[in-house]
């Protein structure tokens, strides 16, 4: 039984144009997703902008509101409940925001910063709120006397971890991470993926880990799933995907990461042009007439591909 | 050897804050030739876009400071009038800025916006401008050029814009052309083909391109000559063989050491010490890099460190790249980036 | 784009709605009504007052009223002045193009010195220059209109005697002669100028901070790196993008010159409509006051109505539906 | 990297409460700073001044020192009923200012409410409130104001400043809503609803002390504003009743041609009165916006 189940997910948003405002289309941001997190694992979630990972990861802490479908968490819906509601699970489902800067509130001290969630749900001393907070402070790797501090006071990545840090105080069983890292450079990002992964083992975490970098995705991931369009097209184990894409957007999305070796140039530029050509030619396989990808089949126990 | 479009000298630059200048570029040296893609690399903070804009003269004069020589065919750009770098700007130099959308004037059409460099910079006739426009938007891939000729911004995507800008860019058939990260707002499969599309532009112009960048994988893909920027200063240049292959200066290692790839899998990721200085307070005396590798011994940097050539074009700041190694591993075991 | 402005103008339609409520249930709210003269009248016996109010229709429920009033309104009337004893209509219609004159003048002017100003204190900003814009700015910005335009009467027409102090044209030439004109414009050019001179000051700060916005936008980087000279970077790229709001608010111009004009024709004897408002309002002929609220109303929808349509029109970010 | 390292600094500059950086810039600014200093002495010596009077006293009519010149006796000389203007200056003073404070707290409470509640929640809520708002803005509030002060069975000074304030809030709650909106969509405010954090809290704790400063900036303009139309209102004879005496009445006697020209001590006190206090207000306000806009300040 996993940990969170998403089921037929849609994320709608109404268009209103025409003469009287109505309501003319929906952008469907997501347009029926659905995968599984098992305890424990990183999962993680890939596409470009626009294809509606991170309003997927938003709909299960209730960022968004889910137009329809299931978000199963330990068995319960969450997709029906209010925000009042949803207080009791927040405990369980925290998040990690992208923009280090943006995500901690300026006027706050990183004290009221990470308190914030402890004080919502329980009522401590001055005393053991603070022994609380050193705590969770050391454990991302902040002396105690940045309690005191204001954000504006800290690097990037600094922020980054007091933003860990919060979402860490009230032991939470999942961590939505979106893109963590990526605003962040890569030296700093490397320190924040590493707390990433401690933590885990610490805390018994699980992720769902939203991002556009596949090379992050692929080191940090037990299991992804990619998006196009609002849309799953290929999801299972990171490894089999990366080294056997099946469908064709996945394809183009590993053949378009640049590589490191420089030597590979030729072949790089080769083999994009060999999947833009069968992107073209085999469309139809791949996409219905609407250009809406198809639903996921198992082509293995652990590998889903959208296929005709 | 291709002759060098551009040779910079001691360039520097320094912003005025607070009533007192700091250098943001901290005398750097490199050149570009025809047809050579040079890569600037370094994290936020290293003082690649300034350079960038400091070699178009594009800085705000009132409160930034250039010395040095920036030559472009013999002629030193930094002392000449407004008026005759304007002859440069665009028509010698073009540059390609990194978001596509602000850059470009939302209330002006894709055409008029492409136009405009050759009103400025040469005497076609309006019908001839046209028709070069459409031909500049065929050559960097646009679709359907004659209908993006009369578009706004806002109603192309990312991708598009950007190869507008490309264009703008390469009206007048510039002989350099700078790019100042210009796929970082860009998705990674628009990337690629940015990256392609310059590529061949090059192919076809034999320009010289520096393109400025903080991935190193972009660099890898396109680049024939990479400068490793920290701090201001250049602190190793080379070949991009020399540069992946044999990485000297203990940034650039540490630097390729962090990226997470194939290799790394759910292993621990590099982490660098400390933080990149601001440019505020920085100790500007040692190597800048040494607070960051403290388990280096202080007699291993040089007092003020210089620029080393260790092979024939590959260059290295500082001699604590003899004595550097990795925290964690013996002292003296060879471990490059990419490994 | 005509789809958009039909559905603006639809929108307006409840607005209006709502405002002639307001309007009938305030002229309710009046003390006293068409009768209420004759009713203090001790020769006419409250039967024969009771006669004469229900014939009149002013003992029906109220939306009855309401009714005869609102379609009364669309059919141009208005009713009748009690102390002029003539249709309201004809007696706005006296006044309106005073106030008309008087608000295009103002118009001019304050664009007059506003564009020009901003463009100076914006393009040149932190010299001499812009620090006596900046200055006039905010002595403009702290000085209520009332009192400039006394000072300016006070100054300007007893002191120095250079301007007439009230009227819209002197009464000692003819209709229609060329000193007639002139005469207009002479009384005019007072109340204008200290309107104008108030007003622009929105204006300017407005367009200085849009210029000095628009000099550090990315895009107009981009325009330097085309090697365009400065001058011209002014004229096709940042002006262009900073006058473009200006343009746009040229409709809410219009609907803060109809609050300025109860003052400034009141102070300066104009007989415009904003003094046929203040007049009545003291002689409680309501039914004059309810039409020029209705009509001020009105002008002041179509002012955002205006706006709206301007900044559709010249912003293709907004055109485009 | 320019952009990045200046704001570094800017940010490192910036101190955390916006009630401190206000008073810091305040006290750079030499022109605002004598304005604050200037405005207090002003506002209490009036203060004092009208509690220490007996009103009554300057109320009475004299018809034997009718407009007489400013000499020792009545320092500003009297007005058309042989009161003494110096008398009727300070407490217009006195109760032009109180009543635009007044005014400026009410709108400025109900235009903080309605721009927090309809920017922090937009959807429905928005739209209700930015109708009423549209609806509001687009009246000729002068004119809609002169038509409800007379229409008012009892006209008071509280009815003044409820009549006021109905068409004052609207430019606040827009500009207070529009900050919101940006502010909501920070992450930090959607990091605070995944914590568990209700609303109002986010609104009160959150929200609001990241866009005091505008607040405050707001505030002082709006007092120097009211300060104006609540003079030229009673000046048109449609503000203050008259038994509370406002700076406008004292300038309401200029309507009359020949005490516009002849008489200036009447009216040209009160109205520089009202100009001094504007200044002074709106001097501190614009060096509070570059304050807290730091694209002004960066010139």
């Amino acid at each position: 039984m996993g940990l969170l189940k998403i089921d037929d997910l849609k994320v709608h948003f109404p268009i209103r144009g025409g003469f009287f405002r109505t309501i003319v289309d929906y952008v469907k941001a997501v347009d029926g997703v659905s995968f599984e997190l098992n305890e424990g694992e990183t999962y993680g979630l890939v596409g470009e902008s626009g294809s509606g990972k991170s309003t997927t990861g938003k709909a299960v802490v209730k960022l968004n509101d889910a137009t329809s479908g299931r978000i199963l968490f330990e068995g319960q819906d969450l997709s029906k409940l209010s925000f009042g509601q949803m207080k009791p699970f927040r405990k369980d489902i925290q998040m990690i925001f992208q923009d280090p800067y943006s995500s901690l509130n300026p006027k706050k001290r990183v004290v009221d910063i990470i308190a914030e969630p402890l004080r919502n749900y329980e009522r401590l001393s001055v005393g053991e709120e603070k022994k609380m907070i050193q705590k969770y402070l050391d454990k991302v790797g902040l002396s105690p006397d940045s309690m005191y501090k204001y954000p504006h006071e800290f690097s990037g990545g600094q922020r980054q971890r007091i933003g860990i840090a919060r979402a860490l105080t009230l032991k939470p069983k999942l961590i939505i991470a979106d893109e963590p890292v990526s605003a962040l450079d890569v030296s700093v990002q490397a320190q924040v993926l590493n707390f990433l992964q401690d933590l885990q083992e610490e805390f018994k975490l699980t992720y769902l880990f939203i991002g556009h970098d596949l090379g992050v995705i692929r080191h940090i991931c037990d299991r992804m799933g990619v998006m196009y369009r609002g849309r799953l097209v290929e999801e299972g184990i990171s490894e089999e995907i990366y080294e056997n894409p099946q469908h064709i957007y996945t394809k183009r999305l590993i053949a378009s990461i640049p590589d490191l070796n420089h030597e590979m140039r030729e072949k790089k530029t080769n083999l994009r042009k060999r999947v833009a050509k069968e992107y073209e030619q085999n469309h139809s396989k791949y996409f219905d007439d609407l250009g809406r990808a198809y639903d996921l089949k198992p082509i293995s126990n652990t590998h889903r591909v959208a296929l005709r | 050897m291709e002759k060098p479009i551009l040779q910079i000298e001691n360039l520097t630059t320094s912003f005025k804050i607070k009533d007192k200048y700091y250098m943001a570029v901290d005398h750097v040296s490199f050149s570009v030739s025809e047809n050579e893609i040079v890569a600037v690399v370094g994290e936020s903070g290293c003082g690649k876009s300034a350079l960038a804009l400091s070699i178009m003269r594009l800085h705000n004069n009132q409160r930034t400071k250039i010395e040095g020589e920036i030559k472009y065919r013999e002629r030193n750009i930094v002392t000449i009038s407004e008026g005759q770098m304007n002859q440069i700007r665009g028509k010698e130099i073009g540059i390609i800025f990194q978001e596509p959308l602000t850059a470009l004037n939302p209330l002006m059409t894709v055409g008029d916006q492409i136009e405009e460099n050759l009103t400025f910079h040469t005497k076609l006739s309006k019908e001839k401008k046209r028709l070069r426009t459409i031909e500049l938007l065929t050559q960097v891939g646009i679709p359907s050029p004659t209908r993006t000729y009369d578009q706004f911004p806002h109603e192309l995507s990312g991708g598009m814009r950007q190869r507008v800008m490309i264009s703008i860019a390469i009206a007048c058939n510039p002989s350099l052309v700078i790019a100042d990260e210009p796929t970082t707002a860009l998705d990674v499969t628009i990337q690629a083909q940015i990256l392609e599309l310059l590529k061949s532009i090059q192919k076809e112009t034999k320009m010289g391109i520096i393109l400025i960048t903080h991935d190193l994988s972009v660099v890898a893909e396109v680049a024939d000559r990479v400068i490793v920027m920290y701090a201001g200063q250049v602190v190793e240049m080379g070949t991009v063989k020399q540069i992946f292959t044999k990485p000297l200066h203990p940034y650039t290692r540490s630097l390729l050491k962090s990226i997470p790839s194939q290799a790394t899998n759910k292993k621990r990721l590099h982490v660098i010490d400390g933080m990149v200085p601001s440019i505020v307070n920085m100790n500007r005396e040692s190597c800048r890099f040494s607070p960051r590798i403290p388990w280096i011994p202080c007699n291993a940097h040089e007092e003020s460190p210089e620029l080393h050539e260790v092979a024939p074009d590959h260059w290295v700041r500082c001699t604590c790249y003899k004595h550097f190694y990795f925290k964690g591993l013996q002292r003296g075991e060879i471990t490059n980036g990419i490994t | 784009m005509w789809k958009f402005i039909l559905r603006r103008f639809f929108v307006m339609i409840p607005q209006l709605f709502i405002l002639s409520l307001i309007v009938f249930a305030l002229a309710k709210q009046m003390p006293g009504d068409a009768l209420t003269g004759i009713s203090m009248d001790p020769r006419i016996s409250p039967e024969r007052i009771y006669e004469l109010r229900e014939k009149a229709g002013l003992n029906d429920p109220w939306y009855e009223q309401y009714g005869r009033w609102i379609s009364g309104i669309i059919h141009g009337d208005f009713g009748k002045s009690y102390t002029h004893k003539i249709p309201v209509t004809e007696v706005i219609a006296e006044r309106i193009w005073n106030t008309v004159f008087l608000a295009l003048i103002t118009l001019i002017l304050t664009y007059l010195f506003a564009i020009p100003m901003g463009i100076l204190s914006g393009r040149y900003n932190d010299t001499w220059i812009d620090k006596i814009v900046t200055g006039y700015n905010y002595l403009g910005f702290a000085t209520p209109l009332f009192i400039f335009a006394l000072i300016m009467l006070f100054v300007f027409g007893f002191s120095v005697g250079w301007f007439p102090t009230g009227g819209s044209v002197s009464s000692k030439v003819d209709a229609q002669t060329f000193e007639y004109y002139v005469s207009k414009l002479h009384h005019v050019i007072l109340p204008a100028l200290s309107t104008a001179l108030i007003a622009t000051v929105g204006t300017v700060q407005y367009l200085r901070n849009e210029i000095i916005d628009n000099k550090f936008k990315d895009y107009t980087r981009t325009a330097r790196s085309k090697g365009i000279p400065d001058n011209k970077i002014y004229t096709r790229h940042i002006l262009r993008n900073s006058l473009l709001p200006i343009a746009a608010f040229l409709g809410y111009e219009i609907t803060g010159l109809v609050g300025g004009t109860v003052i400034i024709e009141t102070i300066f004897s104009y007989p415009g409509v904003g003094q046929l408002f203040i007049s009545s309002i003291g002689l409680r002929d309501f039914s004059v006051v309810t039409a020029i609220v209705m009509m001020l109303g009105f002008a002041t929808l179509l002012g955002t109505l205006l706006s709206d349509i301007i900044l559709s029109l010249v912003d293709p970010r907004v055109r485009v539906e | 990297m320019k952009g990045e390292s200046v704001n570094n600094i800017q940010l490192a500059k910036r101190s955390p409460s916006g009630i401190k950086i206000i008073w810091q810039e305040l006290k750079k600014d030499r022109l605002a700073f004598g304005s604050l200093f200037f405005l207090l002495i002003l506002l209490v010596s009036v203060y004092i001044a009208s509690f220490m009077m007996d009103q009554k006293a300057i109320a009475r009519v004299d018809i034997y020192s009718i407009y007489l010149s400013p000499s020792e006796r009545n320092l500003l000389g009297t007005d058309y009923a042989g009161r003494d203007i110096l008398g009727q200056l300070i407490f217009g003073t006195s109760n032009s200012f109180t009543i635009s404070l007044c005014i400026t707290s009410l709108t400025a409470f109900i235009g903080l409410s309605a721009g927090l509640i309809a920017g922090y929640f937009g959807g429905v809520v928005d739209n209700v409130i930015m109708r009423a708002i549209d609806f509001i803005m687009s009246l000729p509030s002068t004119m809609m104001i002169i038509v409800f002060v007379t229409v008012v069975p009892k006209f008071t000074v509280t009815n003044f400043i409820l009549i006021m304030s109905i068409f004052l809030w609207t430019g606040k709650a827009r500009l207070i809503r529009s900050k919101t909106l940006a502010e909501r969509e920070l992450e930090y405010v959607q990091a605070s609803r995944t914590l568990g954090t209700p609303h109002w809290k986010i609104i009160l704790s959150h929200i609001l002390p990241n866009i005091s400063s505008i607040i405050i900036v707001n505030f002082t303009l709006n007092l120097a504003g009211n300060i104006g139309l609540e003079t030229a209102l009673t000046f048109l004879g449609f503000g203050l009743p008259e038994s509370t005496p406002s700076l406008g009445t004292l300038i309401s006697y200029a309507r009359n041609p020949d005490v516009l020209e002849n008489k200036w001590w009447i009216w040209l006190p009160a109205a520089m009165m009202i100009l001094v206090l504007m200044l002074s207000i709106n001097f501190m306000g614009q060096a509070l916006k570059r304050a807290a806009d730091a694209r002004q300040r960066r010139g």
